[in-house]
């Protein structure tokens, strides 16, 4: 084996110090004001360090993959906004993805246009809020979270004039969008957009330079490069650990091949939760150079080709993965030849990420456990689904 | 009148305190009634006019002995203070005799100067007192109780820190 | 482990600078960005209702004209139940992710609008503790007789009755929706006006007798629609 | 690929390398080795034994129809990408039996497959061996039966409670509403 | 009778100010972190005057009022496991130092003249009864802690005593600074001494190299006294949901609450005393009651600051807050009283280059020293850089 060492789990407890003291249990969540869910963490403690931990799942489990493989394709479009809820638009996406390799469908322009603008708004929303709910976690008192969240409402008040509403959005079709966008939204839009950057120069200022967050993730949860290629883990986590990998880049789905962006990644091989952290801040600049060109080339047409609402596929699999602001996010449907998915799997990136939690938390503090949750950036909807 | 009632309190506060302290099998109750007794016994030095002393009393006692006993009870498995195990009561009888020795022992200065003298100088309060006579007569001692304190916190920094384990070697079982 | 420099001081200025600017600023704020809304922006106690005792709300229409959140049913002009569009087909039933669709079918036609007679809905239930608001319903429908509502305040005492909504609470005209969402509503009428017309363009040919009642039909369809009608709620 | 490991089949409908069994760790490292370093979702497929009808044209020129049955099994679906190439995907399945599913653990090579396999033995049944931590994780550990296989019936729910909306969902249960 | 008598006048207006200055400061820091959060704080509560709408709100001034009310109303939840007894006592053991150590700040009101004796006692020696007292409150949190019979209580106990007596070494050591300087353990002596001097500040010892230096140890320190953040890690609401008051409701978190907001106002109240020249302020001339006024707005303006901070900062960890208290804070002041030493007998001198040339020296020295610590302490980290892939 190659990676032997990077990949193979220690299931053993990491040595404790001399003095013979009792080990704390602490049973982290599902009600927990950081676990960002119902989430628990049996966690182990020595003192105050963590000597085991062992991720517990399944709080928020609904088998969202068999409630969709009983309705027909597009029914499962609105609960595919409930897996993260945060990013819906991006849910859809994938799911629109990978149902469009099943049926031959021609997606008009206009609609590759608003797609890409609406992932890119979904990634602004997702990555300024982590960020807040991340300083939120290290125990500022909402303040950065408040300023992220003033900056997500204008954004969801755009989704929701778009789509009827703010979360739940369901707003892409197999072929392209549910409806246009109405009069003036674009217009308005560009102002959330153009005013975006003060914004994150005064949010950057707040954070990036503050002592006592370079302290308390500098060196904290880290993750070497092999270990987070071998065990999967995808988007700013990944690229934080140093690998370059994004989806948008080497597969080039949508249109994402006709902007100019690129991809910032961390150059040492640290990993810790400053870098995954600083990546995301990174990336949200990008996106917003890709939001402005996508504004500016956007032309009027029609949104929706011409899907029929029930269709029935030929047998076939399909694998589509997008970019998902938390990583890769794929959708694995099997066709049988009736209206409904053989087999409907959802590869969610927030899960996958999860693997490597009980690498990074051990040795480290119990206050770093939450933190390191936190970069990790996960949404139950999505790991339990 | 409002002296004696006072005293009177005190002292029952205090010897309350202690005998919960020694029956109590709750590790942490006993620390906590010892507490009370510490704190009972600063109120009667308050009484005498010895508010430095007073002062001291809950600083070094509360706020230093009894918190480390709290500190190491926490260290030990028993965390939640329970202990069931029987206090051994085979010595008892021995127990006592020494406390009954300890209070005569205690008790023969006032019975030396039985009858008390007629007037008690009335004590003023006094710190400026206190700190010249330890700056002036009492320095060389004061230097070597701190010398002494302070070899014992380095002794005690270097007990707790252990062994250093070299890069790779198997820390002892 | 350093705290000193300037990263904590920089980030003092800058909750200073909000801290102030929250005073002066309005576009700081959290929750006022509600400028875009057609029409006056916030209502007028915001947060205090109810405004008069006992109000129940039933009717806080608006809250923007983009939003959706439940499903009703639409009828054109006059009484409700004889001109509602919906013809008990079933479809939105079937397409419901959730399933709180409920339809029983008529056992009787009905003619309404001067169209031909066709099947009602003698019982059309929406579970709306189930429902997700995900308009798939309004999608699948072939002759625009659901659409969304933005009506909020649901609120009952009652778990299981207050918040299964029958056909009749179900029921609103289509006045009522160019009032809840102006652009929508006017674009599906235009677009149902010109389906129709197609469709009677198609008949014309093998029916040229008909053609002059269609097109008033056709006319008197759009104009009804863009009449603003009370809510008969 | 076919060739250093001959016993494996392409699946043309699928688009996938079907692993041979008891040898996927061997693929699977030879892959790693030839930098599939990423190993993306992990998933179970139940397919249930059916009978599909074929029009055949028979020896004498005559279309009829044959019915044919198709044997159960039980796929595990492994999408396999490389970061170096920035190729993929590569489908590799492991084909195993339904009522005693057991299948190579590609764990110990690609880290990413642990939490999905322990989640297909939780949710499909199928038995990974090699897997280090084999134990149920979407559903508590004294849940009986597997929901995703597709023969999965629900119990008896002891939860519920009379909503308006069981008329809704008996209409469904008795088949009247079909998708 | 008349002991008694006294002892009313002189602690029944405490009773009475600091508590009803306690709800203000709620109000005070949900509005000011509201605002500094961008949202508007509470601002309705008030007397309603029409039956449909309108009130008299002042800026929701009444919001401590509804608080304490529903406080008082709320369910006493009791764990099954825990230990009745010390779950009641510790509220009350809260309480009880943060309001005795009140009575050693050097206020002087109107009517406590007559008091003299009573207050010459009490203030002779009040520092070292204040930080002697102040202590007792680290035994209130470790019992709330370990009586609750939660283990997030119980790792949030600990948390505090380690906390609280780490921290307690540099808040007395910088206190020494100024006993030194002025020669005196009364309160009241400390804050005479003081007064005067160019534009009433003159003579504060903030105005100070060795004055600053334990000024801002003192106030970092006392920060973590009261458990504000930035070390608020015994109620860690991230990590440990709510430390050691995690099972505590209704009139008892209430009871905690308020010792809490009475510590904060006891230490600044010292910070005042010790630093800012207790009770000076114009005006005193005319008016000597004003010094109350003066002592009060100063200690706003501690509590302003330390609202600020909350406002901005994240949380320490664990090992850092100790790190820091032991490794910068302590040699930090240690040094500090040996700069204030030398600095004594420099200015004893009377001469004004000898002044201004010590004033110099330790003013450098001072910060060689902390910024040579912060090297120290600095974690070794490389420094990041990162790339973008095209």
């Amino acid at each position: 084996m190659s990676n032997a060492t990077a990949t193979a789990p220690n299931y053993e407890l990491i040595q404790r110090d001399g003095l013979d003291t009792g080990l704390l249990e602490i049973s982290m969540g599902p009600h927990h004001p950081s676990t960002h869910g119902v989430f628990r963490m049996d966690v182990k403690l020595d003192g105050e360090t963590v000597v085991d931990l062992q991720p517990v799942f399944g709080y928020l489990h609904r088998n969202h993959e068999k409630l969709a493989e009983n309705m027909s394709y597009l029914s499962s479009m609105p609960f595919t906004d409930r897996l993260d809820y945060f990013n819906s638009m991006t849910n859809n996406w994938a799911y629109a993805l990978a149902a469009e390799q099943l049926i031959e469908i021609e997606i008009p322009e206009r609609a590759e246009y608003l797609r890409v603008i609406m992932s890119e708004l979904t990634r602004l929303v997702n990555h300024v809020s982590l960020v807040g709910f991340f300083v939120n976690d290290l125990g500022a008192l909402g303040t950065p979270l408040l300023y992220a969240f003033r900056e997500r409402e204008k954004i969801l008040d755009l989704f929701e004039q778009a789509s009827g509403a703010r979360m739940m959005c369901n707003y892409f079709r197999f072929g392209g969008l549910r409806n246009d966008v109405p009069e003036g939204w674009l217009d308005r839009a560009r102002e959330v957009v153009d005013r975006f950057p003060k914004f994150l120069d005064e949010y950057e200022k707040l954070l990036c330079e503050n002592e006592i967050i370079l302290s308390r993730t500098q060196g904290v949860g880290n993750l070497s490069k092999e270990l987070a290629i071998s065990a999967g883990i995808t988007g700013p986590m990944l690229r934080a650990s140093g690998e370059s990998y994004d989806i948008r880049k080497v597969d080039r789905y949508g249109i994402y091949d006709r902007f100019q962006f690129r991809v910032p990644y961390s150059e040492g091989d640290v990993g810790d939760c400053y870098d995954r952290f600083m990546v995301r801040m990174l990336e949200m600049r990008e996106s917003i150079g890709i939001l402005k060109q996508a504004l500016d080339g956007i032309e009027d047409g029609p949104v929706l080709g011409n899907a029929p609402k029930v269709f029935k596929p030929k047998p076939a699999e399909a694998y589509g993965r997008i970019e998902a602001p938390k990583g890769e996010l794929g959708f694995y449907l099997i066709a049988d030849g009736t209206p409904k998915p053989y087999r409907f799997r959802v590869r969610p990136p927030s899960f996958i990420n999860l693997t490597v939690l009980r690498d990074m938390c051990l040795g480290q503090k119990v206050a770093d456990a939450v933190i390191i949750l936190g970069s990790i950036d996960i949404v139950l909807g999505e790991v339990d689904r | 009148m409002t002296e004696q009632i006072a005293f009177w309190i005190l002292s029952a506060v205090a010897v309350l305190g202690a005998l919960v302290a020694v029956r109590k099998r709750n590790l942490v109750h006993g620390v906590f009634a010892l507490m009370l007794f510490f704190a009972a016994l600063s109120g009667l030095f308050l009484l005498l006019l010895a508010e430095f002393i007073a002062a001291v009393q809950i600083l070094v006692y509360i706020g230093a002995v009894g918190i480390l006993l709290l500190f190491a009870i926490m260290l030990t498995e028993r965390v939640t203070g329970d202990d069931d195990r029987r206090i051994t009561s085979r010595g008892w009888f021995c127990g006592v005799v020494v406390a009954v020795a300890v209070f005569f022992v205690l008790l023969l200065p006032p019975i030396q100067q039985w009858p008390a003298p007629e007037t008690v100088p009335t004590p003023e309060p006094s710190v400026e007192k206190l700190g010249q006579r330890l700056m002036n007569p009492y320095v060389v001692t004061l230097e070597v109780l701190a010398l002494l304190l302070t070899a014992a916190l380095i002794g005690a920094v270097t007990a707790a820190q252990g062994k250093r384990l070299a890069k790779g070697e198997e820390p002892p079982e | 482990m350093s705290l000193l420099g300037g990263g904590i001081l920089k980030g003092m200025a800058v909750t200073l600078r909000n801290f102030v600017g929250s005073y002066f600023d309005r576009d700081r704020l959290t929750t006022n960005d509600y400028a875009w809304r057609a029409g006056d922006s916030l209502p007028q106690h915001a947060g205090e209702y109810p405004k008069e005792e006992g109000e129940q709300l039933r009717d806080t229409t608006t809250v923007n004209n983009y939003s959706r959140n439940f499903p009703m049913l639409l009828h054109d002009e006059g009484e409700p139940m004889d001109s509602i569009r919906c013809v008990a087909c079933q479809i939105c039933e079937r397409e419901c992710p959730p399933q709180c669709i409920y339809i029983e079918k008529s056992e009787d036609k009905k003619e309404r609008g001067g169209n031909k007679a066709q099947f009602y809905p003698a019982k059309f239930d929406i579970d709306v503790s189930v429902c997700m608001s995900c308009q798939i319903c309004v999608e699948v429908c072939p002759f625009d007789a659901i659409v969304m509502n933005s009506q909020f305040e649901l609120s009952t005492p009652d778990r299981f009755g207050g918040l299964l909504l029958r056909r009749d609470d179900l029921l609103k005209s289509n006045g009522y929706y160019h009032k809840i969402h102006p652009e929508e509503a006017a674009a599906r009428d235009q677009r149902m006006a010109e389906e129709k017309a197609a469709k009677e363009a198609k008949k014309k040919a093998a029916a040229e007798a008909a053609k002059k009642k269609a097109e008033e039909n056709a006319k008197a369809e759009a104009e009804a629609g863009n009449e603003k009608q009370e809510d008969p709620q | 690929m076919l060739q250093q490991f001959p016993e494996a089949e392409w699946d043309e409908a699928a688009g996938a390398i079907i692993a041979p069994l008891g040898q996927a760790l061997a693929v699977a490292e030879w892959l790693l080795g030839q930098g599939v370093d990423y190993c993306s979702n992990v998933t179970g497929v139940d397919y249930l034994e059916r009978e599909v009808k074929e029009k055949v044209t028979g020896e004498d020129g005559k279309m009829e129809t044959v019915t044919r049955t198709i044997p159960s099994r039980m796929d595990v679906v492994y999408h396999l990408y490389s970061m170096q190439k920035q190729t993929g995907p590569l489908v590799l399945k492991q084909r195993t039996n339904r009522e005693q599913p057991q299948v190579q653990s590609l764990t110990p090579v690609w880290r990413s497959c642990e939490l999905q396999e322990r989640e297909v033995y939780d949710l499909f049944g199928v038995d990974f061996t090699g897997h280090p931590d084999q134990r149920r994780i979407l559903m508590w550990d004294e849940f009986e039966g597997h929901p995703m296989r597709k023969d999965y019936t629900e119990p008896f729910d002891y939860e519920w409670e009379p909503t308006p909306h069981n008329e809704i969902l008996d209409k469904h249960h008795r088949g009247k509403v079909i998708v | 009778m008349s002991l008694v008598l006294d002892i009313l006048i002189a602690t029944v207006p405490l009773l009475v100010i600091f508590p009803t200055l306690f709800a203000f400061t709620t109000w005070l820091e949900r509005k000011a972190l509201a605002r500094i959060q961008n949202r508007v704080g509470p601002d309705k509560v008030g007397v309603p005057l029409t039956r449909y709408g309108g009130r008299f709100s002042l800026f929701g001034l009444g919001q401590p009022m509804a608080d304490g009310i529903k406080m008082l109303f709320k369910e006493n939840i009791v764990p099954r496991d825990a230990d009745r007894l010390f779950h009641l006592l510790a509220p009350i053991l809260a309480l009880i130092p943060a309001m005795l150590v009140l009575c050693f700040l050097p206020l002087e009101f109107p009517w406590t003249d007559s008091l003299k004796p009573v207050q010459a006692f009490l203030l002779d020696g009040a520092v070292i009864f204040f930080f002697a007292i102040t202590g007792l409150n680290t035994l209130a949190v470790f019992m709330a802690g370990w009586a609750s019979r939660n283990k997030y209580s119980l790792l949030g106990g600990m948390r505090a005593i380690a906390q609280m007596v780490s921290y307690e070494i540099p808040l007395v050591l910088s206190a020494v600074v100024v006993v030194m300087m002025v020669g005196d353990l009364n309160a009241k002596e400390i804050a005479d001494f003081q007064t005067g001097g160019k534009w009433i500040v003159g003579n504060w010892f903030l105005f100070t190299p060795w004055g600053l230096a334990a000024f801002v140890i003192f106030f970092i320190a006392s920060l973590a006294e009261t458990n504000r953040s930035p070390f608020d890690l015994p109620e860690a609401e991230s990590e440990l949901v709510a430390g050691y008051f995690t099972e505590y409701s209704g009139f008892k978190f209430a009871l905690f609450f308020l010792g809490e907001y009475i510590a904060m106002f006891a230490i600044s109240g010292l910070a005042v005393t010790l630093f800012l020249g207790g009770g000076a302020g114009p005006g005193l001339d005319a008016a000597p009651w004003l010094s109350v006024v003066w002592f009060i707005a100063k200690i706003f303006v501690l509590i302003g600051v330390m609202i600020w901070l909350r406002g901005t900062l994240p949380r320490l960890r664990v090992d850092q807050l100790m790190g820091f208290a032991w490794k910068f804070l302590l040699p930090l002041s240690i040094l500090n009283i040996l700069v204030a030493g030398f600095a004594w007998h420099a200015t004893q001198q009377d001469s004004k280059t000898i002044t201004v040339v010590t004033w110099v020296i330790s003013l450098a020295v001072l910060y060689m020293t902390a910024k040579g610590l912060n090297q120290l302490n600095r974690a070794k980290v490389r420094p990041r850089n990162y790339r973008y892939a095209e």
